[in-house]
């Protein structure tokens, strides 16, 4: 007999989670309060509402404080919580021209019917560190006012705005997209998730992507590997109302609104031939068409997501960023960083099992191998 | 007397899609019967269908019009020009031979392999089917050295032997002649003809084209003569395999 | 809602729609031994590739009188066990224990236990893999075509290839295995050692892959027949001459510890209540 | 979630209890199970199992077709309002539920799975006057073999047409393709015949 | 009389979309194989004939005229739109096996046929050995003897002429030649009655070329199975085949018996490529 393994997992998994907590608490500060997780990292709770695949900014806001600020760790806690949430029905489609804007831009056109509005965004700031906020004062402040008089055409936010997609299908740029109504909508957290899958949960999967994860992949498109190099029709950042069919009275209720980013990017055109049953041939040339949706305000994943709606509705499959299950299976990041920490876990079985097969082959090398192996070493 | 092949009213009529449908009558209407055992010559000028006729008999080539029936032993026929592809193969590999003025020659295989392929087509072992080709072989006088050699290299005779061997190795009940003996040496032909004149005996029922008028009144039973019409076109403008007349007398010898 | 600090879990974690779900996707797993069957796997508070399959499965199965057993490589006390127990009690209060003929539900990660199991006792494995084609075969679509006429010929000439090139088979945990002649499927990973037991098991195998949305099952008293060449027949690992440094036996799977003594390593049983129990016995017995 | 009232079927606890009872009946096919028996309000009391089996398996995710001896059809109405389950076309129904009657040649509409995903198919549920392992008064018998049994099952099917039994037969010749069967008795006994189970009859 | 192994009746494929026209008449242009009112291809159309035991029957065709097509829509590559082939080998050949299920499909190529493609990456994994690409189909087949396999696939090795040192090697390392033994030996190990070949000799040098027909010649003496050849080589399908179809456009021009064919052709398309090919 000699030595044995030492045990004891119970112990040490509380003693490390006491640990955890000591290092959040040590430093014997105020608790950051939700409130202000919330209102402060705005972009932080949208990051992790739109990974966690939940709309709720408190517990979007609990979940960042809980996981000390690691928004991937925040996000699996929030759809770890939202598994626990009974289904009780399904929203009306929501409508994006419905949508109060707060952002919209488009780089298609110089101008757009109702303006371009560019709302909050850092896209023009200077990346310089503001060393102000190290002493900041408590603070309340007002909605900024149009000072430059000279513009006289002040949009019109409160109106429902015609989207720029519309105009290019009037325009018979684009087609109109063909809806199937009766068609229940795909879920793919109730539904079996089978490849190829169809656009509706691509764009769902996608939307629940690691932010990280898109850009790299969106990223990688644009510089040629898949090349979608598109043109954004509209981003658009705003509130919409969410709405449900009342279950006895059978009328449309809103029942609250959620922030979110919208994306439609222009790519390039398709030719299509079309044959009716008489054998009359029609040929189409249209643009394509990408789409962007997530919660919160995020441009830079909307527009990722949109590149990569493209790829992915693309024929021929020439690029790994056109295999829906190269992109799919490898963006949602509660996925990937489970599997990957997974290492840490201990394999004592299965690594015996392999060191045996190892000893067996050792004992008994073929001569073969030899010649076999220097005759491809050339 | 036991009818063995019956033609009736034949005819041929090439079309020539590459001379803008030009059509060529090679023979036409021609009838005659064959009985077992006997040796029916055909004759002619050079180019007034004796080949075709033939050809169309073997379905080298496809007869227009008319009819060519095969009966067997106990008298029940078969058309030729009616039956499938499939079936006239079955009909070539085990009841008529055919042999032309040319050995077609397969690449790289011996003359033993040529000889002995259409019994291993048959389902023959190949060390039985070797046995009674080399019999064969010796009796045809082929030297030894050239048993496993590609008749590629062979001389105009070894080359007609090896064919008309080929031919009768597994006992045909008619054999078709196209020439055999055309390119031939005198010395040889006598040998082919020897062999012909054999298979007679064996009681072999025979159709055939001879270039000499001699070598085919020896071997004949009947020789038909092929002869020109009016009306003929001009020769000139007809590719060799087209050229035809379009009667037949038959005379008795 | 941020005020609700008394949030209450449903029974068993999950929401009962999930539950529903997962249920009618283990009956179809049950009615075609082997085939995995697709389900909307959901977030569990547990990392993906932790045991969220097995987990899932667990809660979906369990009930307040079930007594619940969970191992990791064999051992009832491994962090991972121990972590998966604790959510499980905390959501559902239900009754755990380390004696194998006492469980109801046995969730395992890696092993089955030594001790034999009951027509009465359903096992359920923590798959991280399920898919066992993957290993000649990157594409999923390609993988549930060939699942789907049964088209295997790779997976064998993956065998071939290695007794060719290495003279025997080189598998070795997660050894593919043949259920009801039928589909190949991925043994969880266990030991080879294992295998055999799912052949004609008096209990009934449920297996859940949860970052891979995939569950399959081997029913009880079902055709397991691992993969393998009739000259080169399947072989479990050798632990012959050696013996358990604790417990003395020689016929259960062995874990090799490197030490500084003598062989420079010893071996302990892999099955931790195994080893107790046989220990005790030994005891009696001298 | 909710304290549960005691004449109400309690979808956690209760639709637990039966499930275990219908994953038995799956993984011993043949092997006659009762159903736990539940006190709660049914108002369709007179065949109380067989709704019990459809609060336990059905939910809005799911659809499924009845076929009725009855022109009113109480059961359909039941599911549809207790289990909020999509009624739906025979050839689309997730759950068949056969009552007192038989599917005879429709059974070649219902849904068999593909061979790329054979579990996208039909659960054929039976209610029956009874089901018994003894064979008492049968004209025939039914031979099971398969996966789950042990060697050979014998089930009697008291006042059933063998010919139902024939149509089983030819709808799950080509595995994996086929449909899973569930016997429910009047008397709360239930029994499974998965596609994977060979049947014979025995006259 | 033999009854044919293989009987294919009408079978039709059409590329592309299809419309009233090309999808359900039958399609009687001639001189060209592009639906005139939707710009389909018409990869086969009308397309009859019969296979028997033990011959080679050869097809003969330019590229595009619907040879290949027809091939592997046999081997199910190709789903055609419509029409029956009868296999003896399958229920008496009373069952229209293009509706067989996808698993029986997979048999059907497995046991029944076997089949050599003008490109070798179709027919041969590169990344395994030559010998594991042959076992392949035995075990396919269900076989499960590692010795025996082996024995098998060396017998077939021994018949193709692959060199013995080089049954390890994977077909990557391997001459075009070498690739099409290896091909030939895989199609034929599991014992087929039916072996398709499409253009097997297509990208080869002549001299290499020729060494595989000779193969082909012998194999189909030996062993008996019946073959069907598709080529656009006029020379190839004379040397091996004693009947032929010559295929243009999608559609069967000409068939018959081979030197019939070449010494009387009777269509005009048959009567140019004859005398394109014999000068």
């Amino acid at each position: 007999m000699g030595y044995i393994g030492v045990k004891g997992g119970k112990d040490a998994i509380t003693n490390s989670e006491k640990t955890v907590d000591y290092y959040r608490k040590k430093n014997k500060d105020k608790p950051v309060e939700l409130e202000q997780i919330k209102n402060q990292m705005r972009l932080a709770v949208d990051k992790v509402m739109s990974e966690g695949s939940l709309y709720c900014p408190e517990i979007a806001a609990l979940a960042v404080k809980q996981a000390e600020g690691d928004l991937l760790e925040a996000s699996y806690l929030v759809r770890a919580f939202r598994s626990t949430l009974p289904r009780v029905g399904y929203s009306i489609g929501v409508k994006s021209d419905e949508m109060f804007i707060i952002r919209r831009i488009s780089s298609s056109f110089q101008d757009i019917p109702g303006g371009q509005i560019l709302g909050p965004s850092r896209d023009y700031s200077l990346r310089l560190l503001d060393f102000k906020l190290i002493n900041e004062e408590k603070f309340n402040a007002d909605p900024p006012r149009i000072e430059n008089e000279n513009i006289s055409n002040e949009p019109d936010i409160f109106k429902p705005m015609e989207k720029v997609i519309d105009y290019l299908r009037k325009e018979s740029l684009l087609e109109y997209p063909v809806r199937n109504n009766n068609k229940k909508p795909y879920d793919i957290t109730r539904d079996q998730v089978n490849m190829p899958l169809e656009r509706s949960a691509r764009l769902q999967r996608l939307t629940r992507g690691e932010e990280g994860a898109i850009l790299a992949f969106g990223y990688a498109s644009m510089r040629g590997w898949g090349s979608v190099h598109p043109t954004l029709a509209e981003v658009r950042v705003g509130y919409m109302p969410v709405k449900i069919r009342h279950p006895h009275w059978n009328f449309e209720v809103t029942i609250g609104r959620i922030t979110a980013t919208e994306v439609d990017s222009i790519c390039s055109f398709k030719k299509d031939t079309v044959v009716s049953e008489s054998g009359e041939k029609e040929i189409k040339y249209n643009f394509t068409l990408g789409y962007g949706f997530v919660f919160g305000h995020n441009d830079k994943k909307a527009i990722a997501m949109s590149i990569l709606d493209r790829t992915l509705s693309e024929k021929e499959n020439n690029s790994p960023v056109k295999d829906q299950e190269f992109v799919l299976y490898h963006i949602d990041g509660i996925e990937s960083q489970g599997f990957i920490s997974h290492l840490k876990l201990p394999h004592y079985v299965t690594f015996q099992s392999a060191m045996d097969r190892l000893r067996s082959m050792k004992k008994n090398v073929f001569h073969e191998d030899k010649e076999l192996i220097a005759s491809y070493d050339e | 007397m036991k009818l063995h092949l019956e033609v009736k009213n034949l005819t041929k009529i090439f079309k020539m899609h590459i001379l803008n449908g030009k059509e060529i009558t090679a023979f036409k209407n021609i009838s005659f019967d064959l009985n077992r055992g006997k040796f029916i010559g055909i004759s002619g000028k050079s180019g007034y269908g004796k080949s075709s006729l033939i050809k169309c008999i073997y379905r080298n080539y496809k007869p227009t019009s008319g009819t060519v029936n095969l009966y067997d032993e106990n008298g029940i026929k078969i058309d030729l020009t009616s039956i499938s592809d499939y079936e006239m193969l079955g009909i070539r590999n085990n009841r008529i031979g055919y042999v032309s003025q040319f050995l077609q020659i397969l690449p790289r295989v011996t003359a033993m392999n040529i000889i002995t392929e259409p019994l291993i087509d048959k389902g023959w072992k190949y060390d039985t089917a070797a046995d009674r080709a080399v019999k064969l072989l010796k009796l045809f006088d082929i030297p030894k050295n050239l048993w496993d050699a590609f008749p590629s290299t062979f001389s105009g005779g070894e080359k007609q032997r090896i064919n008309l061997l080929r031919t009768i190795i597994d006992c045909p009940e008619m054999v078709i002649f196209d020439e055999p003996t055309a390119s031939l040496d005198g010395k040889n032909r006598k040998i082919i003809m020897e062999i012909i004149k054999e298979m007679k005996k064996q009681g072999i029922t025979m159709i055939g084209i001879f270039h000499d008028r001699k070598e085919l009144e020896e071997l004949s039973d009947e020789i038909f003569q092929l002869v020109r019409s009016d009306g003929f076109s001009d020769e000139a403008d007809v590719p060799e395999f087209a050229r035809s007349s379009e009667e037949m007398i038959n005379f008795k010898l | 809602m941020m005020n609700k600090t008394d949030y209450q879990y449903n029974f068993a974690f999950l929401d009962e729609n999930t539950k529903r779900e997962i249920r009618r996707c283990i009956i179809k797993a049950v009615c075609i031994p082997g085939f995995q069957v697709p389900f909307a796997s959901r977030e569990l508070p547990i990392f993906f590739g932790w045991g969220t399959g097995g987990l899932q499965i667990t809660l979906s199965v369990i009930g307040k009188e079930t007594v619940l057993k969970v191992i990791d490589q064999g051992d009832d006390d491994s962090v991972n066990a121990v972590n998966l127990k604790r959510l499980i009690i905390s959501t559902t209060n239900i009754k755990t224990t380390e004696d194998t003929k006492e469980a109801d539900i046995i969730q395992s990660r890696h092993r089955i236990t030594e001790d034999s199991l009951t027509e009465e006792q359903i096992y359920i494995f923590q798959v991280p893999l399920p898919e066992p084609l993957r290993k000649v075969e990157p594409k999923e679509i390609e993988t549930r075509r060939m699942h789907g006429e049964k088209d295997y010929g790779k997976m064998y000439v993956k065998l071939y290839e290695d007794i060719l090139h290495h003279g025997e088979i080189t598998i070795g945990a997660d050894y593919p295995a043949l259920v009801n002649e039928r589909y190949i499927i991925a043994t969880s990973p266990i030991p080879r050692w294992d295998v055999p037991r799912l052949n004609l098991s008096e209990n009934l195998f449920l297996f859940g892959a949860g970052r891979e949305r995939k569950i399959y099952a081997v029913p009880p008293y079902t055709k397991v027949e691992p993969l393998s060449l009739e000259d080169y027949p399947f072989r479990k690992e050798d632990f012959s001459g050696k013996e358990c440094g604790i417990c003395g036996s020689r016929d259960s799977y062995l874990n090799e510890l490197p030490s500084e003594d003598d062989n420079g390593k010893s071996y302990v049983c892999s099955d931790s209540f195994y080893c107790r129990t046989n220990k005790l016995k030994s005891k009696d017995g001298t | 979630m909710n304290k549960t009232d005691d004449k109400i079927f309690d979808i956690v606890h209760d639709s637990q209890k039966v499930f275990s009872i219908i994953l038995k009946a799956f993984s011993f096919p043949g092997r006659i199970f009762k159903i736990p028996e539940i006190d709660f309000l049914c108002d369709y009391e007179l065949q109380k199992y067989i709704a019990v089996f459809g609060l336990t398996l059905l939910d809005f995710e799911t659809t499924f077709h009845v076929i009725d001896d009855s022109t009113d059809s109480l059961f359909k109405k039941y599911i549809i309002k207790n289990s909020q389950a999509e009624y739906s076309g025979l050839s689309d129904a997730d759950f068949i539920f056969v009552i007192n009657t038989y599917l005879s040649d429709s059974i070649n509409n219902i849904k068999k799975g593909s061979l790329i995903d054979p579990s996208k198919s039909a659960v054929l549920v039976y209610l029956l006057e009874n089901i018994a392992d003894t064979s008492k008064g049968s004209e025939y018998t039914v031979k099971l073999s398969g996966p789950g049994i042990k060697e050979k099952k014998y089930l009697h099917l008291n006042n059933f047409k063998e010919c139902e039994i024939k149509k089983w037969i030819s709808v799950n010749k080509e595995f994996p393709l086929g449909v899973d069967i569930v016997l429910i008795s009047k008397n709360g006994e239930i029994a499974a015949i998965p596609r994977s189970i060979k049947i014979e009859i025995n006259t | 009389m033999s009854q044919p192994i293989l009987n294919v009746k009408n079978l039709k494929k059409v590329f592309g979309t299809g419309c009233g026209i090309c999808l359900k008449n039958d399609y009687f242009e001639t001189n060209d194989n592009i639906c005139s009112s939707c710009g389909s291809i018409i990869g086969c159309t009308g397309i009859n004939f019969e296979v028997y035991p033990g011959e080679i029957l050869g097809i003969v065709g330019e590229s595009g005229s619907g040879k290949s097509t027809v091939l592997n829509i046999i081997n199910y590559n190709i789903e055609a739109d419509s029409g029956e082939i009868n296999f003896s080998g399958y229920k008496n050949g009373l069952f229209n096996i293009l509706n067989l299920s996808s698993q029986e499909k997979r048999k059907m190529q497995n046991v029944h046929y076997g089949i050599v493609y003008q490109n070798p990456h179709l027919g041969l994994n590169f990344n395994i050995s030559s010998e594991g690409n042959a076992a392949e189909r035995l075990l396919m087949a269900g076989s499960r003897n590692f010795s025996s396999i082996q024995d098998k696939v060396h017998d077939y090795f021994g018949k193709v002429e692959l060199p013995v040192n080089r049954y390890k090697d994977f077909p990557k390392f391997f001459s075009g030649g070498m690739q099409q033994r290896v091909q030939i030996a895989k199609a034929l190990v599991s014992g087929p009655s039916l072996l398709l070949l499409d253009e097997p000799t297509g990208g080869l040098d002549v001299s290499v070329q020729a060494k595989i027909l000779d193969l082909i010649r012998s194999i189909s003496r030996e062993l008996k199975v019946a073959m069907i050849l598709v080529s656009h080589d006029m020379q190839v399908i004379r040397l091996l085949c004693k009947r032929i179809i010559v295929m243009k456009h999608g559609r069967i021009i000409e068939a018959g018996l081979t030197d019939r064919v070449i010494d009387d052709p009777l269509e005009s398309y048959t009567q140019t490529l004859v005398h394109s090919a014999l000068q």
